[in-house]
């Protein structure tokens, strides 16, 4: 049985309590007292199919499947905008990265979400090395989907990233090694205990 | 020097609004000897400055006249202006208290006749109008105060505006020599009837009220659309004088908000209502009157008067809290912000936006004079450990006139307990 | 007098060869004049920005900002830690309350560090570099050392979204937040205290999954500048430089516009205000070369 | 000197009244035709010096009756006030030069402006007398309350704190009324000081709901009487000297002497019966706010079961506004006011026993006011109770559960949900006895429509509470939706039965903490009547006053007209049908003057005479003269207060002019109207406060009755071949400054149009 069916038999019709437990942040959902000025203040506000305030009454109603597969969550550019003029103080900000995260945690992330692709890209690019590599998350970025698209996307940006090496802002020879953290050994020990613990929380809550 | 005539039987009364008149009024038709201590120059308070009450749409000065009658005529109550409580000692039933008094430099002799206003030349902010007008260093703070004498402005004192006044005066009622006094006396409770104040609207960011002209708040709005007040009635925009036909209320303007006051202000819903029939009695079909809310709290009877705006075919009801206003080229200030009620995302011009503002109490836990038991909001909660000092209207909770008049007559029996029991105590 | 004494967090981008190792390079010149001395975090990691959360969870990502703040109080004890890249400061000094706020992911992330023999206290204080120079510095200080005041240039003050929310400067508002106008100010310049954008969103980190929505708002941030009359951009953030900066060919490629905005960091206009060198204040790393700032320069 | 009248006048000089105007002609025409010989000026009147000058001609007993020819009577109280005189005041200054532009073309007719004023002060003066007390009543500081519950328990322990004794009466055989079976109430306060930053933690929680401690309190107190299973079966008297027959089930009857009363009678639940989309009836478990708490009392912190099968309950929806805010037939039109934080209090009574109960409150405006309010939502929401803006359409039971079809207002779709049990946030209805002027209504009722509506109204009028055995009816007056009357926003407390003060749920709906602040603010007023009763002075809004109204017996002819108008139902009939006017219960408005044909009803300080004689004072040029002569009759509150300030604000008034304050425009009696036109004055203007349902007219009634005598003053106009426009009658409000003056100069210039009055000798 998949996690996501193992919560939805956990929770059954409960998805605020589902949130409660294991969204990151998600404990403030309920205190939303649906004013709607984050919906309002959100740059990109008129891309989300359900702005941050809906979410949360689609959280209190029960729609599972409708937030965890909706795009939404990925559309926030974390600009704050949400979180500072909240008259009950929701980091709303946080609670969407939260949303997304357990989203992608169970599988029910749209396919070729782009911001998914690329936060997850971003990632598992900083955990190599440490520290970002620009160029081969750029490559990686314009290759997300598929190498076809990859280069139609390479060739739009090609000018662009004349320009930044023109001006010293990239590094073609970041491509072989590039920078890193000196103690790499002991910058993934830190990350593998801490991803231990946080597969052990996940679990107490039953995902 | 100024006599006070009190015993530990006096009932202080601290506020001259709506509340601490009641209190005082009430106290002292049932024969209790009563100080009413007021900071500003006249009583009436924030109520003096409402152009209409709702739900009934009648005139706070029509009561207040009544009031004024009732104080003019009680041999039971002394009243003090421009006078501030600063100290406070003893226990219930044993009080002292110590009351700082500002220089009027008008005494009693002053007829009101007006020659001292026309004689003086510097203007200031007129604050009886929120500084939407001017008045002169030598004035009267409005056609019904009371007492019905002029003021100097401390501003005035020292330059030739003050001796010209004083040249003005043919009764001999402006004295520039009158300096601050403190005057100690007994009492046997304590009324603490401060009010409220609205709230900083610069603190509301996004609303921009310190950076648009055209953004004004509720209680602005209410001197505009006040016949003697500073536009004559008119309701223009402040930019460019230009009738303000498409108004916007926004609620909750500081209220219900952690980043501002955490509570509800409760009066600030109705109050935009009545100022949305101000619009529409002003512009009629012209009108176009937008109300945006979260909750409209039309509690009890009032309900009536919220189906009754409702009706009003100008007015929309937008179920939002909006998120920004900014000012376009010609100066409107377009709300930003989305219609929760099915997600429709607005972005509307007005002529005005007026911000239902806040009620913030009139309580400075710091400059309290006694130890008191005040709310996490700022109000002072009914309490033993608080002794012979009784809050009563909106120093007490957010309340409209109607509310804090039933409480300030209930705080009255509270005053008078205390100062039976010291008389039955001495009998 | 003693040199100022910081712990330095630069950021994965304001390495050599990196989107913006010009802003490390104008922030270095910046604090020679300032007598500030930065003192970079010995093997400091990517702190994930707010873009890391599809891959890593709450506790993994707090314990990248958790590893830089131990480093620190490890190797530069006492220093205030300072972030000239609006994200990791953000990050950092989110992370460090979230971790104070709750003690239980305290203790998980300081088992993690454990692994690495590192601890976190987390009562460091974590700044931004404009922090540093308005609280710390003030304008005064910052007025007294112009040498070639940018007269007669009109700057267009974008303080972007991370460097104003949830934090900000103190004393400023989210809204209007005035500091980059009085810093134009304070250089010489011409500032724009009515650029309406100055706190409007770019896109962030979207601008590489969704740059067709990132556009559009680098657009209204450029074309309000141009409004306004704006000779050029400044900003604090290498996220708002980059995005504003580097799309621009391609927005007018798509709307037809002539966008040709420079867009700066406030060290390169300090350094060259202070009178440094184009190099110093690198200026050769402007895609849209500030040609009012290389005049001034080479004067 | 007992009764020999002595006059004195007085005349300032100040504030331009020595420039503006002759002073030796208005002294002569004060000493030569006012008749008053002792006639001083002084250049500032108001001055300790020239107060001094009056002072001693009163103590040397020189004056019992004096002209003050000043400034308004509304200015300087303080200084003019000689309480132990009786005193008129000419108005020369606001009333003459500050509305009379300056120059000689004006000069004439200004000074006859002030002249006429001189003479009507004198007239008024010779007819005053001042007001002795009559002694009607002594102090009895008992106070009786009537109802149980929190609010009448309150006032009675208030009263009792103020050290004055009460009967307390209760229909129910226990103490606590409606709020008897709460569980727990909502908390009076909100959260405590020094929570960080408004932070959510630490907030209120439901509490105690104290009775039992009230109860205990009440038992404790030697001052409070209780009387359960009691009815008022008749109350008479007036304030100080009220009898209560109070008739306790087992029969017997107490007759008790009370100084004031207070009615918190509290309210009555709705009747869900009218429901039947929310399934109310159908189903045992569909129930009502008032009937969850019996539920929650029963279940005492354990798990609360279902009504039907006894089954836990697991998910609960809330409806609120249940039958209320509607204009549907049964339904409340208004809202409540204490149900949302009701409900939200009793979903927490769910989340204490089981926080996995799912518990689901559907709201359209969430009223949760002030601070304790906005608290106690977030508390709620703490606790995890679900709001959802929605409105609920219908409730139907499914195989052992419930469904809530409801339209949510949010996502905006028509959706349903389940719970076990459904609780229906229903309104108050006011406990109140039959509105005195039903039956009135039925009678004034000008369509047959009206006349329909208002019988249902009468036929379903409930039970009397008071048994009042007044003239007008046996209990409180009612404004609307059944409850009682009142200014409620200056003066809450003042019903239209003096002495009798209305407390809690039967003013408007209220939650509890409410009625407990509302209940000691009528107390207070109680005592004040009780106390002022016996000083023999007016109530509100005339404290103090210590006039009565009189009558001669041998003219009355007993028409009744005082007995019915009387705004307060002050006025009863004695066995021989003559009326008996209960001091204490009379406010002093003169409506039962105005009201009287054959003008036998008077007071001291204020008669037909007082009046009268200064319209007849005024000169009245001849016909030719082109000099009109205009009467405005204006309420001293509203009006007259305009026309002061419309002086101060320089507007002009046609000099021709002369304005009489009057206490009501209820106390205008046709008499003057008629004997003005005779004695040749052109035009008449009657000023009067708002009449209707939102009236501003401060002695309720004052101001419609008088509307309804002067509709017919027309026909009297026509008896004299007069043109009707020369009388009118306007509502004017006290901010109508520029308006006030403007329907008098309007008068004016009607005149000129039509021409002068034919009636001048």
């Amino acid at each position: 049985m998949s996690t996501n069916q193992a919560m939805v038999e956990k929770y059954r019709n409960n998805f605020l309590k589902e949130v409660e437990a294991n969204v990151e942040e998600g404990e403030w959902v309920k205190m939303c007292m649906q004013c709607g000025v984050c919906s309002g203040s959100c740059p990109l506000g008129k891309f989300w199919d359900h702005p941050p305030q809906e979410i949360f009454m689609m959280i209190r109603a029960g729609k599972r499947d409708e937030v965890l597969t909706s795009s939404s969550m990925w559309m926030c550019t974390s600009c704050y905008n949400c979180i500072v003029r909240c008259p009950r103080e929701l980091p709303i900000t946080h609670i969407m990265h939260g949303l997304a995260h357990y989203a992608k945690r169970l599988g029910l992330v749209p396919q070729n979400q782009p911001t998914a692709k690329f936060a997850q890209l971003f990632w598992d690019n900083l955990m190599k090395k440490g520290r970002v590599n620009e160029l081969k998350l750029g490559m990686a970025l314009y290759f997300m989907n598929g190498f076809g698209e990859g280069v139609k996307v390479a060739m739009k940006n090609q000018k662009l990233g004349m320009n930044m090496m023109k001006t010293g802002r990239m590094n073609p020879m970041e491509i072989l090694g590039g920078h890193a953290v000196k103690d790499l050994g002991g910058f993934h020990k830190v990350m593998k205990k801490a991803q231990e613990l946080e597969d052990a929380r996940i679990a107490k809550h039953g995902a | 020097m100024t006599e006070v005539v009190a015993t530990n039987e006096t009932i202080l009364v601290v506020g001259g609004g709506i509340s601490g008149m009641t209190a005082a009024l009430e106290a002292a038709e049932t024969g209790k000897q009563v100080v009413l201590v007021e900071k500003r120059p006249y009583l009436g308070g924030r109520v003096s400055q409402l152009y209409k009450y709702f739900p009934k749409l009648c005139f706070p000065t029509c009561g207040l006249e009544i009031n004024q009658r009732r104080s003019k005529m009680n041999p039971n109550l002394t009243i003090l202006t421009m006078a501030e409580v600063v100290d406070l000692k003893g226990e219930k039933g044993n009080y002292t208290a110590s009351v700082k008094l500002s220089p009027r430099y008008v005494n009693d002799n002053c007829t009101a006749c007006g020659d001292c206003e026309k004689a003086v030349e510097a203007q200031f902010d007129d604050e009886y109008n929120y500084g939407l007008g001017k008045r002169k260093g030598a004035y009267l703070p409005y056609r019904m105060a009371h007492p019905q004498r002029y003021v100097l402005d401390p501003r005035i004192i020292g330059t030739p505006d003050a001796d010209k006044a004083k040249a003005a005066c043919k009764y001999n009622a402006i004295d520039l020599e009158m300096s601050e006094e403190v005057v100690n006396f007994p009492c046997g409770a304590m009324i603490w009837a401060t009010g409220w104040k609205p709230y900083d609207a610069a603190k509301i960011q996004p609303y921009g009220y310190d950076r648009i002209a055209n953004v004004i708040t509720s209680v602005e709005f209410e001197r505009m659309a006040d016949p003697s007040g500073p536009t004559g009635g008119k309701i223009v925009r402040p930019s460019d004088g230009k009738e303000a036909k498409s108004v916007a209320f926004i609620q909750c303007a500081g209220s219900r908000d952690r980043n501002h006051l955490l509570h509800c202000s409760r009066i600030c819903c109705m109050a935009s209502l009545k100022q949305c029939t101000y619009v529409s009695d002003a512009y009629g079909a012209d009108a176009d009157i937008s109300v945006y809310y979260i909750d409209i709290r039309a509690i009890d009877r009032i309900e009536d008067f919220y189906e009754k705006v409702k009706a009003i075919q100008q007015v929309k009801f937008i179920k939002s809290k909006p998120a920004s206003i900014v000012a376009d080229k010609d100066g409107n200030p377009v709300v930003h912000g989305v219609d929760t009620e099915g997600y429709k995302r607005f972005a509307n011009a007005h002529d005005l936006v007026v911000l239902a503002i806040g009620m913030e109490p009139s309580v400075d836990k710091d400059s309290f004079p006694v130890d008191i038991v005040l709310n996490r909001e700022g109000f002072i909660e009914a309490a033993p450990e608080n002794g012979g000092v009784f809050a009563a209207g909106s120093a007490s909770d957010a309340l409209d006139v109607n509310r804090a008049v039933q409480h300030a007559t209930g705080a009255a029996l509270r005053a008078i307990q205390v100062v039976n029991s010291v008389a039955r105590a001495e009998a | 007098m003693a040199k100022r004494q910081y712990s330095f967090y630069p950021g994965c981008s304001s390495q050599k060869g990196a989107s913006s190792s010009n802003y490390l390079i104008s922030v270095q010149t910046m604090c020679e004049e300032l007598d500030i001395q930065l003192n970079e975090i010995p093997d400091w990691n990517c702190c994930s920005a707010s873009i890391g959360y599809a891959g890593g969870g709450e506790l993994p990502r707090l314990t990248l900002s958790a590893r830089n703040i131990a480093l620190s109080e490890q190797h530069n004890p006492g220093q205030d830690i300072v972030a000239t890249c609006a994200a990791c400061w953000l990050s950092t000094r989110e992370a460090q309350e979230r971790l104070h706020e709750d003690q239980s992911l305290l203790a998980e992330a300081n088992s993690a560090l454990a692994e690495a023999g590192l601890k976190l206290k987390g009562d460091t204080p974590i700044k931004h570099m404009a922090e540093v120079l308005i609280e710390d510095i003030g304008y005064e200080a910052i007025g007294a050392k112009v040498k070639k005041p940018l007269e007669g240039i009109k700057i267009a003050g974008y303080v972007g979204c991370q460097t104003n929310r949830p934090f900000g400067i103190s004393g400023e508002s989210f809204e209007n937040p005035k500091y980059l106008d009085k810093l134009v100010e304070t250089l010489g310049g011409d500032s724009i205290p009515g650029y309406e954008k100055k706190v409007q969103c770019c896109g962030g980190a979207l601008a590489f999954s969704e740059p067709e929505k990132s556009q559009e708002m680098v657009k209204g941030i450029i074309e309000a500048a141009y409004d306004h009359g704006a000779d050029m951009i400044v900003t604090p953030c290498p996220v708002c430089q980059m995005n504003v900066e580097v799309y621009q060919d391609q927005i007018n490629a798509t709307y037809g516009t002539k966008f040709k905005m420079p867009v700066v960091y406030y060290s390169t206009l300090m350094a060259v205000a202070y009178g440094r060198s184009a190099k110093d204040a690198a200026l050769n790393a402007q895609i849209i070369p500030a040609k009012q700032l290389e005049a001034l320069a080479a004067k | 000197m007992a009764d020999e009248k002595k006059f004195a006048g007085y005349i300032c000089t100040g504030c331009g009244i020595g420039e503006r105007l002759d002073a030796k002609q208005l002294q002569s025409v004060m000493t030569r035709e006012g008749k008053i010989a002792n006639c001083k000026q002084h250049e500032m009147l108001c001055s300790a010096e020239g107060v001094k000058l009056i002072r001693d001609d009163i103590d040397a007993g020189n004056a019992t009756h004096i002209v003050i020819a000043a400034c308004s009577r509304r200015a300087k109280v303080e200084a003019f006030s000689f309480t132990d005189v009786a005193m008129s005041r000419a108005n020369l200054r606001e009333g003459v030069i500050w509305l009379r532009p300056e120059g000689d073309e004006h000069q004439e007719t200004t000074q006859e402006m002030a002249d006429d004023y001189i003479r009507m002060a004198c007239a008024e003066v010779k007819f005053l007398k001042v007001p002795k007390p009559s002694g009607e009543q002594a102090l009895n500081k008992t106070l009786l309350v009537v109802g149980g519950g929190v609010t009448g328990m309150t006032s009675a322990l208030e009263a009792a704190k103020a050290g004055y004794p009460v009967h307390l009466a209760a229909e129910e055989g226990r103490l606590g009324g409606v709020w008897a079976d709460l569980y727990k109430r909502v908390p009076f306060r909100a959260a405590a000081l020094g929570v960080p930053n408004g932070r959510d933690v630490d907030l209120p929680q439901p509490e105690d709901p104290g009775i039992d401690a009230m109860i205990a309190e009440i038992e404790a107190s030697p001052l409070i009487t209780v009387h359960l299973n009691a009815k008022i079966t008749r109350t008479s008297g007036a304030p100080g000297r009220f009898a209560a027959d109070i008739s306790t089930e087992s029969g017997g009857t107490v007759t008790e002497n009370f100084g004031a009363i207070v009615q918190a009678t509290d309210f009555k639940p709705y009747d869900a019966n009218q429901l039947p989309e929310f399934a109310y009836g159908k189903t045992p478990d569909v129930v009502t706010n008032f009937e969850l708490e019996k539920l929650a009392k029963a279940a005492n912190g354990g798990p609360l079961k279902r009504p039907s099968d006894g089954k836990e309950v697991k998910s609960v929806a809330f409806i609120q506004c249940a039958g209320q805010r509607s204009t549907k037939p049964g339904h409340l039109p208004y809202c409540s006011g204490f149900c949302c934080t009701e409900s939200i209090k009793q979903a927490m009574y769910f989340k204490a026993q089981n926080p996995g109960c799912d518990t689901t409150v559907l709201f359209d405006d969430l009223r949760t006011p002030g601070a304790a309010g906005e608290d106690f939502y977030r508390s709620g929401q703490q606790a995890m109770v679900t709001f959802t803006k929605g409105k609920a359409s219908e409730v139907v039971s499914a195989g052992g559960s419930l469904k809530v079809k409801f339209k949510d207002l949010i996502l905006n779709e028509d959706t349903e949900m389940e719970a076990d049990l459904v609780v229906l946030a229903t309104g108050q209805v006011p406990h109140v006895g039959p509105d005195p002027y039903a039956q009135l209504a039925v009678d004034m009722a000008e369509t047959e429509e009206e006349k329909a509506a208002a019988r249902k109204k009468l036929e379903v009028a409930p039970p009397s509470i008071l048994n009042l055995d007044y003239r007008q009816g046996t209990d409180l007056p009612q404004l609307k939706h059944g409850f009682v009357d009142s200014h409620f926003i200056c003066f809450p407390y003042e019903t239209r039965r003096t002495g009798i003060y209305a407390a809690g749920p039967v003013r408007r709906p209220m939650d509890m903490k409410q009625a407990i602040e509302d209940a000691v603010g009528a107390t207070m007023k109680a005592i004040q009547a009780a106390e002022n009763a016996a000083r023999g002075s007016g109530a509100h809004p005339r404290v103090g006053d210590l006039s009565y109204p009189s009558f001669r017996k041998e003219g009355c002819t007993q028409c009744k007209r005082c007995t019915v108008e009387c705004p307060f139902g002050a006025i009863n009939e004695d066995e021989q049908r003559y009326p008996q006017f209960n001091e204490s219960r009379c406010r002093r408005c003169g409506t039962c003057m105005g009201a009287c044909p054959v003008r036998v009803i008077s007071f001291e300080n204020y008669s037909i005479d007082t009046v009268g004689q200064q319209i007849k004072a005024v000169d009245m040029p001849d016909e030719f003269s082109e000099k009109p002569r205009i009467l405005a009759l204006a309420c001293e509150n509203d009006a007259y207060p305009a026309l002061d300030m419309a002086a101060m604000a320089g507007e002009r008034l046609s000099p021709f002019a002369r304005v009489v304050p009057v206490r009501c425009l209820g106390s205008v009696s046709l008499s003057w109207i008629t004997d003005a036109l005779n004695s040749g004055y052109d035009g008449i203007v009657l000023m009067g406060c708002r009449r209707d349902d939102d009236y501003q007219c401060h002695f309720v009634r004052g101001s419609a009755m008088a509307a309804e005598r002067l509709s017919k003053v027309g026909d009297t106009l026509q008896q004299l071949n007069l043109e009707v426009e020369r009388v009118q009658v306007f509502e004017v409000a006290i901010t109508d400054i520029k308006r006030a003056a403007q329907l008098i100069n309007d008068m004016a210039a009607t005149v000129e149009k039509i021409g002068m009055s034919p009636f001048k000798f």
